[in-house]
């Protein structure tokens, strides 16, 4: 403490009275806590993050998550594997079909059973129409937290037409259900591959407008290139994964290093950034979209005739004494199940690796030291879902 | 490389795998004794034929019997020397499961361990592992292991005042108590229990 | 508020305050689970439930009318519900939209999750479904709306007891008593 | 004067007159208000309000005042009841204070002509900061406090490059009186030798009114609402009057001091103040279109753009205006 300096206690709520040093003639200040949610508008669901702030830069910022935990790993442990299939497609809610998908692949790799080859093409077309759904809601969410309202409208109008030529194959808009294990509940409608394909020139075209609004926007680009840069070595060690991993320029993708469908029969891309900062993250976003776009075309040239089950299925599923990890690549990154099982109906454990928990426990190294508004850009593209964090 | 190479590397190198389990799909695990935990995560993560730098999960999976009535006695305070650390074998306990994953050289290995049911404790990750940090914060909540040197041990997803683990197989679902679910049962079932 | 509320107000007066209450409906959506995407869904440009007079605008509890609560509520957020409830100024309707919300859905039985909004808010409106459409949101806000043209705010408030609407199920008040 | 054709008393003539503004004060913004709505809506490929007042929801603002009216009128238990309660004041008047200098039309169309009207715009114009702050601090709530910081902080962004502009203005008309300018812009207007002066006086005027892309005092992702977070009922609904007729205000004052005010073109017949109110109305248009278009700044990357940018050019325009009012 210099000659010159003073201590000067500061009142604030109660119980929280601190002292503080401050040169002579100086203000005594001290730094503000504020909670950004539970329920906010910029944190899309329940997440809350508690941070300090020295004006409007942030010190320090602590998420708080747990809001929607709804024990989904207690509650498989007394279901079946049918009813599990229901539970595990409403954690990360956006990505019903390819949550799904994890659990029945699992499952069927631990009973050794034969997925029938149309099923796992239809798989993967449902799969990335998913993505594709996916991807739009945090490309208009995106763009309404930096305060352009108009991607949201466009996104969902997208959305729409997607949903409809989904839910006349599966029956729903956002919970799809559509896989069993072994394979699939039904086959696809009649006429759906045309519409598909209309639907591909479709959105593609339509994509030129969120270039224009979002990422060719002078603003857009100002509020979100160099903010909340990551490196790709903490994002690894954080267990970051899916866009956000490719934005650092790490290639990882379960569909192309551990192939599961008929991935490595298809070509494509896995797009990845150079910087790891907000931008990158959209851009990847954003291109990992119109990939999957291609991966659907080329679904659409080679999806063989044949059924969707296998012929023999036992009346009672009971996976076989054992453990796995089957990982998928989710649209929020790599969502992976542990399923141990007793041979039982019910598995003994069925852990969720999920995406958005790892890369929001991100959040603490990656907000300190930046302003409020670009904790927004930030949380906007570090892309989670809420209940895919909690479950 | 493949998995029983990846075994056969880190029990060489280290010398701490207990025993080691390979899957019919191919995955590979290896066990360590509670105390030795730390040591092997680190080699894991070190080791640059290893070169585990992705963090997948870490969990923990309750052995214990069915409903977890019969819990063990405690075995001791893990973590010291003279401590006989859990048979791997038949042992009931908690098996804790750590995951990780090498982007570069694309290969999977579960590390595992058994701790008892009460009290038990291991060597936190955090500091090998940024991402152990959050995971290990669910497993303590939910499981009651503890972890010992993580820096924020609060709970993470359950409110502050709720009691319980809810993973351990002793948490009864109360509302499942209540009022059985039909859903359980198979169609053949039913149909049994409609002829009788 | 104050005096609308205390005594029963001559009916052109009462039907203009309550064409104004049903046709400004300002919602904050308490968006917690998968039915907020079917919530920003019938926000958006095909189902626009902005042509009802619905306005998605209030960004905090201060400027709503209408709560809509949409998605599973855990034990660990009820009480910031309440708080949001609490915020609200009179008068207030609630929504309560999809399963989760009316009564637990596929968490029935969860350790961790409230089994039902009403037990920590009064509930105008139940929209069945996990998740409902949002062609089930719009009816369930005409229905809401068609209750607010022909209410009295002097009753609203005297009696405590809400008497839910359902939308796709039975038109009319529910009989509390046979629950 | 057409009004003194009729009236003899000058303060009738004056009750009218402010019985007028006080109309148009209250209707503007609910124009303004409903085509934000019905435009925003057509641009985002959907319909905006439809069932209000049956015809394409027209009175849709109608209703919301309907509403706000029945609201009840809460007041935070740590707020500071006065200001909390005065600060919607002091945020409505400066823009009544505005609408009674702005020329409509020739002969009379005006609240007040003043000699200093556009030293008067311009004092009165950033008073509505005081409100703005009166509101964020008395909320007793975070979110509102960084608001009203940011709208105090955006006032020094936006005010220089405001004033200078208009300065160069004054210069080219010579004159300070609104009703001066416009009558000096018989022949060209403004806007063409001004252009630069243009520009920079609708960014700054929409920094002013805290619309987007400068909306950070209000950015609903970020702090809720700004200074506005506590406030319900009819209390929010000044604010929004506000706004609203805030909009139509400095669409006004910009209208007058570049596009030629109630001067048309091409067309003869059409009565002076249709092209002004014609004019209001494009200048509502485009920043309404802003809204749905732009992304919302950063605080700092305001500041850096005005003490950069817009107030170098400025100066550079008055010196130009100069310039050219000596050689010609």
């Amino acid at each position: 403490m210099t000659p010159e300096s003073r201590t000067i206690t500061l009142p604030g709520e109660p119980g929280s009275a601190v002292a503080v040093t401050v040169a002579e003639g100086d203000l005594a200040t001290r730094e503000m806590t504020l909670n950004i949610g539970p329920q906010h508008p910029s944190t899309h669901g329940v997440l809350r993050v508690v941070i300090t702030l020295d004006g409007e830069r942030i010190h320090t910022a602590e998420p708080v998550i747990g809001y929607m935990h709804r024990g989904f790993e207690k509650l498989a442990e007394a279901r079946d594997y049918r009813q599990i299939i229901a539970l595990v497609n409403r954690h990360d809610w956006l990505s019903a079909f390819c949550n799904e998908l994890g659990v029945a692949i699992a499952v069927e790799r631990l009973m050794g059973l034969e997925v029938p080859e149309r099923a796992q093409w239809i798989r993967m077309l449902l799969a990335e129409w998913n993505r594709v759904l996916n991807h739009l809601v945090f490309i208009g969410s995106y763009g309404l937290e930096l305060g352009a309202i108009t991607p949201v409208f466009y996104a969902f109008r997208e959305r729409e037409d997607i949903q409809e030529i989904l839910e006349a194959a599966t029956g729903g808009r956002l919970h799809f259900t559509f896989n069993r294990i072994g394979g699939l509940k039904d086959d696809l409608p009649k006429g759906f591959l045309r519409r598909s394909a209309e639907l591909v020139r479709k959105v593609r075209n339509r994509l030129a407008d969120y270039e224009g609004l979002l990422l060719g926007n002078q603003i857009f680009r100002k509020r979100t290139v160099g903010v909340g840069a990551l490196p790709g070595n903490v994002a690894k060690d954080f267990g970051v994964s899916g866009p956000i991993l490719q934005a650092c320029g790490v290639a990882e993708d379960s569909r192309k290093t551990e192939p599961y469908l008929r991935y490595d029969q298809v070509e494509f891309d896995v797009p990845v950034g150079k910087n790891g900062d907000s931008f990158d993250r959209f851009w990847v976003l954003f291109r990992r979209m119109e990939e999957s776009l291609r991966i659907i075309e080329q679904v659409h040239d080679r999806i063989p005739s044949g059924p969707v089950m296998p012929p023999k299925m036992p009346k009672t599923i009971k996976a076989p004494e054992g453990w796995i990890y089957q990982r998928t690549e989710n649209p929020l990154g790599e969502c992976g199940y542990y399923l141990v099982s007793r041979g039982d109906k019910t598995p003994w454990r069925l852990k969720m690796r999920t995406a958005s928990f790892s890369n929001v426990s991100m959040i603490p190294y990656l907000l300190p030291g930046i302003l409020v508004p670009d904790m927004i850009a930030v949380l906007g593209s570090v892309f989670f879902v809420v209940g895919d964090v909690d479950r | 490389m493949t998995p029983e190479d990846l075994v056969s590397h880190v029990r060489e190198a280290t010398g701490l795998v207990e025993r080691d389990e390979l899957t019919p799909q191919g995955q590979a695990a290896v066990w360590v004794a509670p105390e030795r935990w730390l040591e092997a995560a680190t080699h894991l993560r070190t080791c640059g034929r290893c070169g585990f730098d992705f963090f997948t999960f870490l969990t923990a999976v309750d052995r214990g019997g069915d409903r977890g009535a019969e819990a063990p006695p405690p075995r001791g305070k893990p973590g010291r020397a003279q401590a006989p650390s859990p048979s791997v074998d038949q042992g009931e306990g908690l098996e804790v499961v750590c995951h990780v994953y090498a982007v570069r050289r694309q290969h999977h290995l579960n590390l595992k361990t058994l701790v008892p049911r009460e009290g038990g404790s291991l060597a936190t990750l955090s500091g090998v592992w940024r991402g152990a940090n959050w995971h290990e914060r669910e497993t303590a909540e939910m499981f009651g292991i503890g972890f010992a040197g993580h820096p924020n041990l609060a709970k993470l997803e359950l409110p502050v005042n709720f009691e319980g683990f809810p993973l351990r197989k002793d948490f009864l679902l109360i509302t499942r108590e209540a009022k059985e679910w039909p859903g359980q049962k198979e169609p053949e079932e039913r149909h049994e229990e409609a002829k009788s | 508020m104050g005096i609308v509320d205390k005594v029963e107000v001559p009916q052109p007066i009462k039907f203009i305050l309550n064409w104004g209450r049903r046709y400004s409906l300002w919602v904050i959506n308490f968006g917690l689970a998968c039915c907020a995407i079917e919530f920003i869904a019938a926000s958006t440009s095909r189902h626009d439930f902005i042509r009802l007079g619905v306005i998605p605008f209030a960004h905090g509890p201060r400027q709503g009318d209408l709560l809509l609560v949409a998605g599973t509520l855990t034990d660990k957020m009820a009480p910031a519900l309440k708080r949001v409830y609490d915020q609200m100024p009179e008068p207030k309707y609630v929504i309560s939209f999809g399963s989760c919300s009316n009564c637990g859905g596929p968490y029935w039985d969860s350790y961790s999750v409230t089994k039902g909004v009403d037990q920590i808010i009064p509930v105008d409106v139940y929209v069945p479904g996990c998740p409902p459409r949002p062609e089930a949101l719009l009816e369930g806000i005409l229905k809401l709306q068609k209750s607010i043209g022909s209410e009295s705010l002097k009753e609203r408030y005297e009696r405590r007891e809400r008497a839910p609407i359902v939308t796709g199920g039975p038109i009319g008040p529910i009989d509390l008593s046979a629950r | 004067m057409i009004l003194d054709r009729y009236f003899e008393n000058a303060w009738a003539i004056l009750g009218l007159k402010l019985g007028a503004i006080l109309v148009l004060f209250l209707v503007a913004p609910i124009v303004v208000g409903y085509a934000e709505h019905k435009v925003l809506a057509h641009m985002q490929a959907r319909l905006g309000p439809m069932e209000a007042g049956r015809f394409h929801g027209w009175a849709q603002l109608v209703a919301d005042g309907v509403k706000f009216i029945q609201k009840e009128d809460i007041v935070p238990r740590a707020a500071d009841r006065f200001v909390f309660t005065i600060a919607p004041v002091l945020v409505v008047v400066p823009v009544i204070m505005i609408f009674l200098v702005i020329p409509f039309g020739p002969g009379g169309w005006w609240g007040e002509n003043m000699d200093l009207g556009l030293f008067y715009v311009m004092a009165i114009s950033t008073v509505g900061v005081i409100g703005v702050l009166a509101a964020g601090w008395a909320s007793a709530n975070k979110f509102s406090l960084i608001g009203a910081l940011r709208a105090a902080a955006q006032l020094i962004a936006y005010e220089l490059p405001l004033v200078l502009a208009a300065a160069a203005v004054a210069m080219q008309a010579g004159s300070l009186s609104l009703v001066g300018i416009v009558e000096a812009q018989d022949h060209y207007w403004f806007v063409l030798p001004q252009i630069a002066g243009f520009a920079l006086f609708v960014l700054a005027s929409l920094a002013e009114l805290s619309r987007p892309p400068f909306d950070m005092p209000v950015a609903d992702s970020e702090i809720i609402f700004g200074h506005m977070t506590e406030y319900t009922g009819i209390k929010m609904a000044m604010f929004l009057l506000a706004e609203y007729a805030g909009v139509v205000a400095l669409s006004g004052v910009a209208t007058v001091m570049y596009l030629g005010g109630w001067h048309g073109f091409l067309v003869g017949w059409i009565p002076g103040p249709v092209w002004t109110f014609a004019k209001i109305g494009a200048l509502a248009f485009f920043i309404i279109w802003l809204r749905a278009t732009y992304p919302r700044m950063r605080e700092d990357q305001l500041q850096k753009m005005a003490w950069k940018y817009m107030i170098p050019v400025a100066l550079a325009n008055i010196l130009l205006t100069g310039v050219f009012k000596v050689v010609f």
